[in-house]
């Protein structure tokens, strides 16, 4: 079957699903469309991709997504890959839990690591990080702290608990706090040498 | 069959196996233990550890050549290298700080497949243990610095392979030398 | 006195779930796992996992190195088969830059990862009984074969464990033939072996007992659920990738796929163990069949070896998958033209085999829970990768 | 055993002959050490990969047995020695911390491996802590990734030397108000709170790899995504047209 009549068959079935070829992938260019498609493509007979491989986010700078790989045990073809994009800011994408029990965990993971909000998820926590951790470490613009300085967090929190700290790095803790930046890892200012 | 009777099998097979360990060799699934300090394992040849530096005939003359080849292609980044420069600033063809974190290192032997010069290779030593971490396990130069014997002696097959390597390429330079320097001769 | 009289009319006593938190420092949990585990008296009523101990953000690693300095962090994903893992990777690369692998090196990679699955289903079983209550001795038989074969892999590869062997496009070093010959000694010589290990504890009462009808896993749920590997086809389903991609040169051998009935516990411990028996079939083939000369990496790929920084795979993005001893095993890469992949993920069997085990588990009393686990066969570097 | 160090004042020649007599003379130092250095009973604790090294070391062919440290023992209560096997995580690191406090007196850490000594091969993850050692005090490290069997059993002789090296008078936990617990970090918003104890460890004064790399290499990210929808032409080049030469030295 080529891809073109693929889409056709997804499109005669559910109208109005706006759906584009990318690569040998299938984008579906609204988001809340996913779960349609996915029904049709585990349900019909033609197809039966009855087993989820592997869910995945993906950071392109511009917008989020997420790569789906559908495979089918019935009938041993595969794969047929869906993709969904989001923005950046409202990156919510329906989730395939109530169709594949599969997606549980691999969304948790998506939602841990690129901050995908897959909604209808029965349990959606962070899976990897502890609760309470702040920014979503695969994104391409997160920073990572330094943890060779302390900051003023961590000297209030060794006073706390009676732990002697040189004066050095409480001096550092200050000037940094006062400049209302945090010990965040950089490149070195001069370029590698050689 | 009994109930029981499976149990009882187990306990034979493992009365079985107690015993006959004592009388049968390690092929036969006996005796097994290597005890350690007093005997070893034979060394495998293409064993890896750690890195080491080769250097011929004497400390001076080692192989490395300060490229950062294997600095840039280190997985973990464990290698820093600075060049040697002379004293009026112009740059040698050798370290002059060339420090392996071993605690960082992997063991992974991407350095030894990227040099291009033969110079660093994996070592088989690994009895390596200290109370200190920030001063001993960081390996200098000097630390790392190991004659070409020894190379030879641990891994004679690669050591003889590439000593036949650098020999052809030594004499094919030579040869092109040589021809370069006739060609000039007749102008 | 009031409060005994009470206390025997169980319906006026207060009864309250007990909340356990299992891990993740517990000799049983295979690593550091962590389970917070409901219980009515003895029996479980919810079980949550916690993971994330081991989370070594091999990702976000991976994504900022050459593609042929990820091949040692691969080794560290499911550090019980280091060789399938390479196996992975090196397919979904070649995928991407379209590289073939030449006959020689193939035959290789295949011997290599049916090793692997032994070593693999072998230590498994090995903790499997020992989370049942045989304590050691068959962890301490199963690790005397696993040490002959790291033998192996040592002398070929360099390391007991991280292997790091494969190249895209081949495999890092020659495959002596006094090595082939040990391996063929080996195989010849495990089969004896596994009988006796089978018979040491499959047909003990107290095995049986404990593991016959416990965390049944139905056929459907499976599937629905993204379980592979031999918890699949323990629970009845012919899915073997190594049949239906017929990726490498597994085409070429004959093999069987055993599969459960029950999808217990049992079936689980089962279809390993004839597993390991296909595997050697598989091995005997590869070993009569290896060309005996050849090249060990694609043209195309022999200078990349010295410097692998050069490598660029053009832009696209592939996703190779094999049939790793825990189940399947796939790598997504995308490329941008940069040494670099943009993006890299693992799509870990034993963390998605996790999926279904609260609901193995409920019903059962807490003890099972280890066993089922067990069966689960989870590694924690793959799991948190 | 050879590396038994003789600290008595009774010299070796004397000892030796009286030996051969059937009387044994030691001091109690010697005594004491021995008693303990013969019976290190390690924590059933594993993290990672050099777990299974350390089951290996524990199996039939290594057989830590010899050295009377096979009793994995499951409870930190029970157990004089944590060998912290594995990548410690930010997530797990309070953890290893609270084992350490739980530990009886003498309690000693061996790190095997190179995760936990400074985060090894993971150093530059985001949950990866940098060594356990920024929390607690390691009596031996053992580099290596894994380090081998045999390895772990000459990090364990090394921890046997340094208990020769102790004695009776001077050892600290007689010593009155000693105390080793050492806070257990908590999880803030961007990783451990505190980030190290300063009590237990400083930063390097030089630190190459931080001056060399920037902090984490990662940092240095792309900014450039690449466009999957363009169109493929054809069918591309299997890999980039520049090819590998040969680095020149200069």
């Amino acid at each position: 079957m080529t891809p073109e009549e693929i889409k056709n068959k997804i499109q005669t079935a559910l109208p109005g699903t706006a759906l584009k070829w990318v690569r040998d992938t299938l984008l579906i260019e609204n988001p809340q469309d996913l779960p349609k498609v996915a029904n049709f493509l585990k349900t019909s007979e033609e197809f039966r991709f009855d087993y989820l491989s592997s869910v995945t986010g993906a950071d392109y700078l511009q917008y989020l997504e997420a790569v789906y790989h559908l495979y089918s045990m019935e009938k041993k073809t595969g794969p047929f890959v869906l993709r969904a994009r989001v923005g950046r800011d409202q990156a919510r994408i329906p989730s395939l839990v109530p169709l594949y029990r599969g997606a549980e965990y691999q969304e948790r993971e998506a939602y841990d690591t690129y901050g995908i909000i897959f909604e209808n998820h029965p349990d959606l926590r962070r899976i990897f990080m502890w609760e309470g951790f702040e920014g979503f470490p695969m994104r391409k613009d997160y920073v990572q702290e330094d943890s060779e300085i302390l900051e003023a967090s961590d000297i209030e929190w060794l006073e706390k608990h009676q732990v002697q700290v040189p004066e050095g790095m409480k001096k550092r803790a200050e000037e940094l706090k006062k400049q209302g930046r945090r010990a965040v890892a950089e490149r070195p200012g001069q370029p590698e040498p050689q | 069959m009994i109930f029981g009777s499976g149990v009882l099998r187990s306990m034979l097979i493992t009365l079985k196996n107690f015993f006959t360990s004592y009388f049968k060799g390690p092929e036969e699934g006996g005796i097994f233990t290597v005890e350690y300090p007093e005997t070893r394992l034979p060394e495998k040849e293409r064993f890896r550890n750690f890195p080491f530096l080769v250097y011929d005939r004497n400390p001076e003359n080692l192989r490395c050549v300060a490229c950062d080849i294997c600095a840039k292609e280190c997985p973990p980044k464990c290698i820093y290298i600075v060049r040697e420069f002379d004293k009026e600033g112009r740059p040698l063809k050798r370290p002059a700080v060339f420090d392996i974190d071993f605690t960082v290192c992997m063991n992974c032997g991407i350095c030894e497949e990227a040099c291009p010069f033969d110079a660093i290779y994996m070592d088989h030593e690994f009895e390596i243990a200290g109370p200190e971490r920030q001063s001993r396990l960081l390996y200098h130069k000097d630390d790392l610095l190991k004659s070409n014997e020894y190379f030879h002696k641990i891994r004679p097959t690669d050591a003889t392979a590439i000593d036949q390597q650098r020999r052809e390429a030594e004499e094919k330079k030579k040869a092109a030398a040589e021809a370069a320097a006739k060609a000039k001769q007749p102008d | 006195m009031e409060k005994i009289f009470s206390a025997r009319d169980p319906s006026a006593l207060n009864t309250e779930t007990l909340e356990i938190n299992f891990g993740p420092q517990h000799p049983s949990t295979h690593g550091v796992f962590r389970m917070n585990i409901v219980c009515d008296g003895e029996t479980v009523v919810s079980l949550k996992p916690v993971m994330g101990y081991l989370h070594r953000n091999h990702e976000q690693i991976a994504e900022n190195m050459s593609y042929a300095a990820s091949m040692p962090y691969t080794d560290r994903l499911d550090y019980f088969n280091s060789m399938s893992n390479n196996f992975g990777y090196s397919l979904a690369v070649e995928k991407l830059a379209n590289i073939e692998v030449p006959e020689r090196a193939q035959y290789i990679r295949v011997i290599m990862a049916e090793l692997t699955r032994l070593v693999n289903h072998v230590s498994v079983i090995g903790f499997l009984l020992n989370d049942l209550g045989a304590f050691f001795t068959p962890v301490l038989y199963a690790f005397r074969e696993r040490e002959k074969i790291l033998d192996i892999f040592e002398e070929v590869s360099g390391a007991r464990m991280m292997c790091n062997y494969f190249r895209f496009g081949g495999v890092k070093y020659e495959i002596q033939p006094h090595i082939l010959q040990r391996i063929k000694e080996i195989v010849k010589k495990f089969p004896k072996f596994l009988e006796e290990f089978e018979a040491l504890l499959s047909k003990n009462e107290i095995l049986c007992m404990r593991c016959q009808n416990v965390g049944v896993l139905p056929k459907e749920l499976a599937v629905s659920a993204s379980i592979t590997g031999p918890m699949l086809r323990a629970s009845g389903v012919d899915y073997d990738i190594r049949k239906v991609d017929k990726y490498s040169i597994y085409g070429r051998f004959k093999f069987r796929i055993p599969l459960g009935e029950k999808g217990d516990v049992y079936d689980r411990y089962y279809v390993r163990i004839l597993e390991m028996h296909e595997s050697l079939k598989i091995l005997d083939q590869a070993l009569k069949d290896i060309p005996a000369t050849g090249e060990l990496v694609s043209k195309k790929m022999a200078p990349f070896l010295k410097s692998p920084r050069n490598f660029k795979p053009p832009v696209g993005e592939a996703y190779g998958r094999v049939e790793a001893p825990k189940g399947e095993l796939g790598f997504y890469v995308v490329s941008d033209g940069t040494p670099q992949p943009w993006r890299y993920h693992v799509r870990a069997p034993s963390f998605i085999n996790l999926t279904i085990l609260e609901d193995m588990c409920l019903g059962h009393k807490i003890a099972d829970v280890i066993v089922i686990l067990g069966s689960v066969d989870i590694v924690l570097g793959e799991v948190d990768h | 055993m050879a590396f038994t160090e003789n600290l008595s004042s009774v010299d070796g020649g004397l000892k030796s002959e009286l030996g051969k007599k059937g009387i044994v003379v030691a001091t109690l130092n010697e005594l004491y050490n021995w008693g303990r250095r013969s019976s290190i009973w390690p924590m059933q604790f594993g993290l990672a990969c050099c777990a299974i090294e350390m089951i290996a070391t524990a199996c039939a062919r290594y057989d830590i047995a010899r050295f009377g440290a096979e009793l994995f023992r499951p409870s930190p209560r029970q157990s004089d020695l944590m060998i912290v096997a594995g990548t410690v995580t930010k997530k797990m690191a309070p953890q290893v911390v609270r084992l350490y406090n739980q530990m009886a007196e003498p309690k000693y850490v061996i790190t095997m491996g190179a995760c936990s000594i400074a985060g090894g091969p993971f150093i530059d993850g985001y949950n990866v802590l940098r060594g356990i050692d920024r929390y607690i005090p390691i009596d031996v490290h053992l580099p290596g990734c894994p380090p081998r069997p045999e390895a772990l059993l000459y990090g364990l002789m090394e921890l046997q030397r340094k208990i020769d090296g102790q004695t009776i008078e001077k050892t600290e936990w007689y010593q009155k108000g000693l105390k080793r617990e050492y806070p257990v970090p908590e999880c803030g918003p961007h990783g451990l709170i505190p980030k190290f104890n300063p009590e237990v460890w400083a930063p390097r004064e030089v630190d190459h790899r931080k001056e060399r790399y920037g902090e984490p290499v990662l940092i240095g990210k792309k900014d450039k995504a690449p466009n999957l929808d363009a169109p493929v032409a054809a069918r591309p080049a299997a890999t980039s047209a520049s090819s590998a030469s040969q680095p020149s030295a200069s």
